[in-house]
């Protein structure tokens, strides 16, 4: 038995839908960034696998800025997180809903 | 004189003018500015004038011609290709000639946010230039989408009082036609390329001239076209955004947009409807022309019932600019060359009704005839600019309308397309209705007893407002005792625009059938026997 | 027989982690639980000799992001959710969303499995996986993109700085 | 070479007079008190004008000659240039035009003495001079056409001259819009003519304008002659001519009877042979011309104004000019045109001169306070001038015999010609023509009775004016009675250019060997069989004698009883003296049939269907989108995650498609 690419694409497959599961259930926003960060795991776990299969450096180079840009991303989140916890007393996304008709 | 890249300094030198003022510090320094550029713009202009030879042919290259090819990138024969031939030639003429008066037309007019104003206006002339100078379909939409933005913002921020409705309806009309010709020209790039440019994307204008598509297909296309450019026209019924755009924008605005923001409509119809689509053309060329004689007498009608001077300046646009696509679908050399005539005409004698009624709005904030009365005892030189410009609107012979009025009206009587004498009967009532409703402005307006105290103290015009309205005046009377010069500027592109057509529509014309004769037994028809 | 070992070690780890996450109640605890699928991914990447890649997956995730995250939990002192999360008719919707998006993965993954490339030998892995390696392509080719993702973390540093400052919402 | 530049001259010597007298004044204020200078400029203009087209008169030897200065316009096919025509023609009518315009100048400097608009009076007229010399002399269609609506706008300006009353500005649009009615038929001739023919010029009009079809030539005739009958006043567009009596009295006499009108028979004229194309159209050409005769002369009589009285008297005398036309005699029509200035310029040129005396009288009434308000043009305030105005009443009264065709006298001769004409076509199998010969004899009658009216009531009996024993005219200065001397014996003398054919076989008939005859520009209707010389004696008898007699009538009637026999006669025809009166209610009818529908329906029908329905599909538009986008915007929850769900259904709905699609 060997461990194949398909194996990885697997597990990352399962991840992925996980975090898009703690996306839409969760009601914290917090949790809800950490999903995204799983779901870019997943993504990298996907290129790295690629990457190492076929001897490209591109798709890892790939995750080096994909982890860039989450650090960024987890960055401005969370300080729009503490924002509107300032303003608004809650981090429940079912009580923000500024841009609400 | 030899200039390099001429055509596009003309096109770019308000941008940088743009640029200039808005660094500039004062409203006058903006104000000087902008007049500065754009009388240098002017002046370069007329480079074109001389530089253009109406010997030289641009059937197969334009003069003066400036090609960036790399411009869009690699894979697409998407090109900066800018140059002059004798269609664009006085267009662009007309639009730098329009620059420096429209600055001056502003200069006390304009009391908020000056140096976006001209600013703006100088990116409004940048996209106008551009349009009538480029050869390259894309550039084209760029330059055409480029206008839109200005304009907007001219009309949204200085405008009268319903200003916000007349902005977003002038956007939206011009939009939605202009983004079915996007697809449309995307559609025809790609099937161009495909055909006969080795598959590669292509929208070159002299590469889709010689394109020639099926019927179905040309038909569709040149509907999407037709569309974008008769909102801009506008043509009857697509006209409703013109009066409101017209009215509510400052004077600057209503002239740049009479004066040659509607061209920009018929002459993408001459540019790109017409030697694109020649078959098509000849199946639409009679609907258009019966919208256009609807559009003359209609807003002729319209505009003899409205109260407020502007208005029935406006509606004067529908009127006028329905000869001009009349000429343009007569398909001959002669209503051809009227309408184009007529389009620099309606440039020059709307703009300066536009600059007229502006000044009586700034003497006395008011635009409804029946404020005014009997004002030509208090302002005789006043009187004098408007009741000349009405002669000219109103096709005088010896002044410009008259030319553009009269080439586009026999030319279409004797046109196979278009000629139907009844047709071009009704449209030349238009040349009665023009004097109706335009004596009766002038009736109401500066004849009579002076009867109210604010028009018995008018002022008369001040030096500035003569200087701006005399070059006006002197095209006038200049174009009206000898327009030989202009016509002949463009003749030589106008039949060469036509020969093109009829190349391709005999290209594309099935091999003559011989007539079949059906015999009738009784039951169902069957083809007769040929007798040959 | 080591590799698929691992594998699975890793894997379990990480799918556990993740379920973790979406289960606990506590924030702090759902941070904690991710940390642990982190630090198992990193441990993937080692399986498949993608050495340097395994470390910054360490450093960066583990060591800086969810430090982030946990700095900020404790920042907001928010221990517990006032509100029960239950299921209602949106979450529902979400659910089967979820399902729907694995089973055409999975389809993906199935319907492709004979034309993935075979994985490449054990020590070309290495060596492109290598630091010198990613290093090399990094200031060479990809030198641009790699300064303009210095830029974007500097903007997005200036703006996270910005935003979480008092008296800007 | 030679007549090249005097043409030139002749043409732009007028033009730089008008932007001298024009726009100087306009820009440099100080310079519109300067009579002296404007006047004299402004006559100057023309009276030298006049010596060089008499210069080029006495040395023209028959050969038409053409000054061709540039092209004007040129497109495709088509081009056409500023070139003038120099022949019998066009000669004829340049003297006649800066003949008479010069006299009328030299008048307008007395009579507008003191306006404050006399510059512009002066500007407006030399540009009048130099479109109608466009016009007469232009050798295409298209020149022509400039001079003929270069004429029509000086007409409205001249007509608006007293622009503060707005009565005076409507007189002028109606003008001007009447005008234009007539212009569209006669662009649509024009491009007729383009179209089959190819070209505007008079030479290939002429001569291959008569090879079109037929139906093409009657329709280009037919559009010729409604072009002719707006400029010229002719049923059924004559009654902007009685209105623009609104306009200084010189303006009527030069524009309104001696030149502006006759330019319509001129073109007739000038395109004679094509009109002998379509004898169909001769018929209705004779037809409208008698019946225009009598209408305006019926409604002559019964009017108070004596400029209304002239100005109809000058649609009925236009209208035998059209008879002229219409039976194929365009010579006499010319020669009409040429005694018609002379006798109605002098006649107009009266009536201001008696206008201005009553002016005066007004305004003294006016310093005393009487408070009497007086219309210097009503007759029924006039009478005895005789005594106060010598000069002005004396040459009034040639110019009435003159007209009423008296024998002997200039008005005689070309009337005289025109009934003969008439018979003579009548002979020779054109039905119309009798019907034009019987209405013409009743209008000679009624011609010289309106005529005579209108003398007696000026001149004749007693003042009727207020304090008539205190205050009286006085007769007007030189330079307006000097016009008068000139036309009043030029109304005398100016028949003898056109001797009947009964005197020595029509040797002594000039006109018509000058314009037609064969040498001439003029074609002529082609005469089988010419009446016999007693017949011919015996028809110039009985013009006579119902001109005299027409006369008689009229003088038995008002030399005593004065305005007494005005209510007899209205109580004697009843109906049809209001009818007259209230100028068979032409003005009504149009007002009903024309211009209320087409104002009125732009007004309330056009505007808003505009407004409501073009504009209201537009807005429709808009409101559909709001409307559709009140129910969507419920789906804007502001919740992230109604979002993401979204996203994720989207994501799993594309994919699918590429999957499984």
């Amino acid at each position: 038995m060997e461990v194949t690419l398909n194996w990885y694409l697997t597990l990352a497959a399962v991840l992925f839908v996980i975090g898009v599961m703690g996306v839409l259930l969760r009601r914290n926003v917090i949790v809800i960034l950490m999903s995204v960060e799983l779901m870019l795991n997943a993504v990298n776990l996907t290129l790295v696998a690629f990457s190492q299969s076929m001897a490209d450096p591109a798709g890892q180079i790939l995750v080096f800025f994909v982890m860039s840009v989450a650090a960024a991303e987890a960055a401005v989140g969370l300080a729009i997180v503490i924002a509107i916890f300032r303003s608004r007393l809650t981090i429940d996304v079912t009580d923000i809903n500024l841009f609400r008709y | 004189m030899n200039i390099p890249y001429l055509t596009s300094i003309v096109i770019f030198l308000p941008l940088v003018g743009a640029v200039l003022t808005l660094l500039s510090r004062s409203v006058n320094t903006t104000r000087w500015t902008a007049l500065v550029v754009t009388t240098v713009t002017f002046v370069v202009s007329l480079g074109l004038w001389t530089g253009f030879d109406p010997a030289v042919s641009t059937s197969d290259w334009p003069q003066l011609a400036n090609v960036w090819a790399g411009w869009f990138g690699p894979g697409v024969d998407v090109k900066y290709f800018v140059g002059i031939d004798g269609l664009n030639l006085l267009l662009v003429l007309l639009t730098t000639l329009l620059g420096p008066i429209v600055v001056l037309s502003s200069w006390t007019y304009i009391h908020k946010h000056e140096k976006a104003y001209y600013t703006l206006l100088l990116i409004l002339q940048t996209g106008v230039t551009g349009v009538f100078t480029s050869f390259d379909v894309i550039l084209f939409y760029i330059f055409f989408e480029l206008t839109l933005i200005p304009m907007y913002f001219i009309i949204g921020i200085w405008g009268g009082e319903e200003r916000v409705y007349a902005a977003v309806k002038f956007v939206l009309f011009t939009l939605v036609g202009s983004l079915l010709m996007l697809v449309a020209l995307l559609f025809l790039g790609f099937a161009a390329g495909e055909a006969i440019n080795g598959g590669v994307f292509t929208t070159d204008w002299y590469t889709l001239v010689e394109f020639n598509m099926p019927a179905v297909q040309q038909g569709w296309l040149f509907l999407l076209f037709a569309l974008a450019f008769s909102i801009k026209v506008p043509l009857f019924p697509l006209h409703t955004w013109l009066p409101d755009a017209h009215v509510q924008a400052p004077t600057g605005g209503s002239v740049i947009l009479a004066g040659v923001l509607l061209k920009m409509g018929t002459y993408g119809l001459v540019r790109f409807c017409l030697p694109f689509f020649p078959d098509a053309t000849h199946e639409y060329a009679m609907l258009f022309a019966v919208l256009a004689v609807i559009g003359i007498v209609y807003g002729a009608l319209v505009s003899r019932a409205q109260t407020d001077a502007k208005k029935l300046v406006a509606y004067s646009s529908v009127s006028h600019l329905g000869f001009v696509v009349l000429g343009i679908f007569a398909l001959t050399a002669e209503a051809m060359q009227g309408a184009f005539i007529q389009m620099i005409n309606h440039g020059i004698s709307t703009g300066a009704l536009f600059l007229i009624v502006g000044m009586l709005y700034e003497r006395r904030h008011t635009r409804a005839m029946a404020d005014f009365g009997g004002i030509a005892k208090s302002v005789p030189v006043l009187s004098f600019f408007m009741i000349f410009t009405v002669l000219a609107s109103a096709g005088l012979p010896g002044l410009n309308g008259f030319v553009g009025e009269f080439l586009i009206l026999m030319g279409s009587f004797k046109s196979a397309t278009v000629g139907s004498p009844w047709l071009i009967a009704i449209a030349t009532t238009g040349v009665i209705l023009a004097a109706v409703y335009l004596l009766y402005m002038v009736y109401r307006t500066f004849f009579g007893p002076l009867e109210i105290e604010a028009n018995r103290t008018m002022k008369d015009l001040n030096p500035r407002e003569v200087l701006l309205l005399l070059p006006l005046v002197i095209l006038m009377i200049w174009m009206g005792f000898a327009p030989a010069p202009f016509l002949a500027r463009s003749e030589p592109a106008v039949q060469d625009l036509l020969r093109k057509i009829d190349a391709k529509r005999a290209q594309s014309a099935p091999a003559a059938e011989e007539p079949v004769s059906m015999l009738y037994d009784g039951e169902r028809f069957t083809p007769a026997p040929s007798v040959r | 027989m080591l590799g698929p070992i691992l594998f699975f070690v890793f894997a379990v780890a990480a799918i556990a982690g993740a379920l973790g996450m979406l289960i606990a109640r506590n924030p702090v605890t759902s941070a904690l639980w991710l940390i642990l699928t982190m630090f198992s991914v990193a441990g993937l990447y080692l399986t498949m000799n993608a050495s340097f890649i395994s470390v910054v997956q360490v450093l960066v995730y583990a060591g800086a992001i969810m430090v982030l995250f946990i700095f900020v939990i404790m920042l907001l002192n928010l221990a517990e959710l006032p509100k029960p999360e239950k299921m209602d008719w949106r979450r529902g919707i979400a659910f089967v969303l979820g399902v729907g998006v694995l089973a055409q993965l999975a389809y993906v993954v199935s319907a492709a499995l004979d034309v993935l490339p075979s994985p490449a030998a054990l020590e070309a892995a290495g060596q492109n996986g290598s630091a010198a390696n990613l290093a090399k392509e990094l200031f060479t080719r990809y030198a641009m993109p790699l300064e303009v993702i210095g830029v974007l973390l500097l903007v997005a540093t200036v703006g996270a700085v910005m935003i979480a400052k008092r008296r800007f919402v | 070479m030679e007549t090249d530049s005097l043409v030139r001259l002749l043409l732009l010597l007028p033009l730089a007079g008008a932007v001298f007298n024009g726009i100087l004044p306009l820009f440099i204020p100080s310079l519109r008190h300067r009579e002296t200078l404007i006047g004299t400029v402004g006559t100057a203009v023309v009276a030298v004008p006049f010596l060089i087209a008499a210069y080029l008169f006495a040395g023209f030897h028959g050969e038409a000659h053409v000054a061709n200065f540039y092209t004007w316009m040129a497109a495709g096919d088509f081009s056409v240039s500023f070139a003038y025509r120099v022949d019998q023609l066009s000669l004829l009518m340049t003297l006649v035009v800066t003949g008479v315009g010069a006299l009328i100048h030299l008048y307008s400097v007395g009579y507008m003495h003191g306006d404050p608009g006399f510059w512009r009076f002066f500007a407006y007229l030399n540009l009048f001079v130099f479109a109608m010399l466009n016009l007469v002399l232009g050798d295409n269609l298209l020149v022509l056409f400039l001079g003929w609506e270069g004429v029509g706008l000086c007409s409205y300006l001249l007509i608006g001259f007293w622009y503060t009353d707005l009565k005076n500005s409507a007189a002028g649009n109606k003008a001007f819009i009447m005008n234009r009615v007539g212009d569209f038929a006669f662009l649509l001739a024009m491009f007729i003519f383009v179209k089959e023919i190819g070209s505007l010029d008079f030479a290939r009009v002429i001569a291959e304008g008569p090879t079109m079809d037929q139906s093409t030539i009657n329709w280009a005739v037919l559009l010729l002659f409604i072009g002719a009958t707006g400029k010229s006043a002719q049923i059924p567009l004559f009654t902007w001519l009685p209105d623009a009596m609104a306009g200084p009295t010189p303006v009527s006499a030069l524009i309104h009877a001696a030149t502006m009108v006759t330019s319509g028979l001129y073109m007739l004229a000038r395109l004679s042979p094509v009109v002998l194309a379509a004898p169909a159209i001769m018929n209705v050409i004779a037809i409208v011309g008698a019946l225009t005769a009598i209408v305006a002369a019926t409604i002559a009589i019964t009017q108070n104004d004596i400029k209304k009285v002239l100005a109809y008297s000058t649609v009925s005398q236009l209208g035998y000019m059209f008879v002229a036309s219409g039976v194929g005699a365009f010579f006499v029509a010319i020669f009409h045109v040429m005694t018609h200035a002379f006798f109605k310029g002098c006649l107009f040129l009266g009536s201001g001169s008696v206008i201005h005396g009553m002016h005066h009288v007004e305004h003294e009434l006016h310093k005393d306070g009487h408070g009497h308000h007086l219309d210097p043009q009503d007759m029924r305030t006039m009478g005895g001038l005789k005594k106060y105005m010598p000069s002005t009443q004396k040459t009034f009264l040639l110019a009435t015999l003159a007209i009423s065709g008296i024998p002997l006298l200039s008005g005689f001769f070309s009337k005289d010609e025109i009934l003969f004409k008439a018979f003579e076509a009548g002979t020779t199998g054109m039905s119309a023509a009798w019907f034009a010969w019987v209405v013409g004899l009743v209008t000679a009658f009624l011609t010289a009775v309106y005529m005579a009216r209108a003398y007696y009531l000026t001149f004749e009996g007693t003042p009727r004016w207020p304090h008539a024993d205190k205050l009286h005219p006085h007769e007007s200065p030189w330079t307006i009675t000097t016009p008068l001397w000139v036309l009043g014996i030029l109304s005398v003398v100016g028949g003898y250019v056109g001797i009947p054919a009964v005197i020595g076989h029509g040797e002594y008939n000039l006109i018509h060997h000058f314009l037609a005859g064969g040498h001439g520009p003029v074609a002529e209707r082609a005469v089988e069989a010419h009446v016999s010389l007693g017949t011919e004696w015996g028809l110039i008898v009985l013009g006579s004698l119902v001109a005299i007699v027409g006369f008689w009538t009229g003088r038995r009637l008002y030399l005593k009883d004065g305005l007494a026999s005005d209510a007899a006669l209205a109580s004697r025809f009843g109906g049809a003296w209001k009818l007259w009166q209230g100028k068979y209610f032409v003005d009504e009818l149009y007002e009903k049939i024309v211009v209320r529908p087409v104002i009125g329906g732009a007004e309330k029908a056009f505007a808003p269907f505009d407004k409501y329905v073009v504009d209201g599909m537009v807005n429709a538009v808009g409101y559909v989108t709001r409307a559709i986008s009140y129910v969507l915007r419920y789906l804007q929850t502001g919740l992230v995650q109604s979002y993401a769900v979204a996203i994720v259904f989207g994501v799993l709905l594309v994919v699918g498609m590429m999957l499984f699609g």
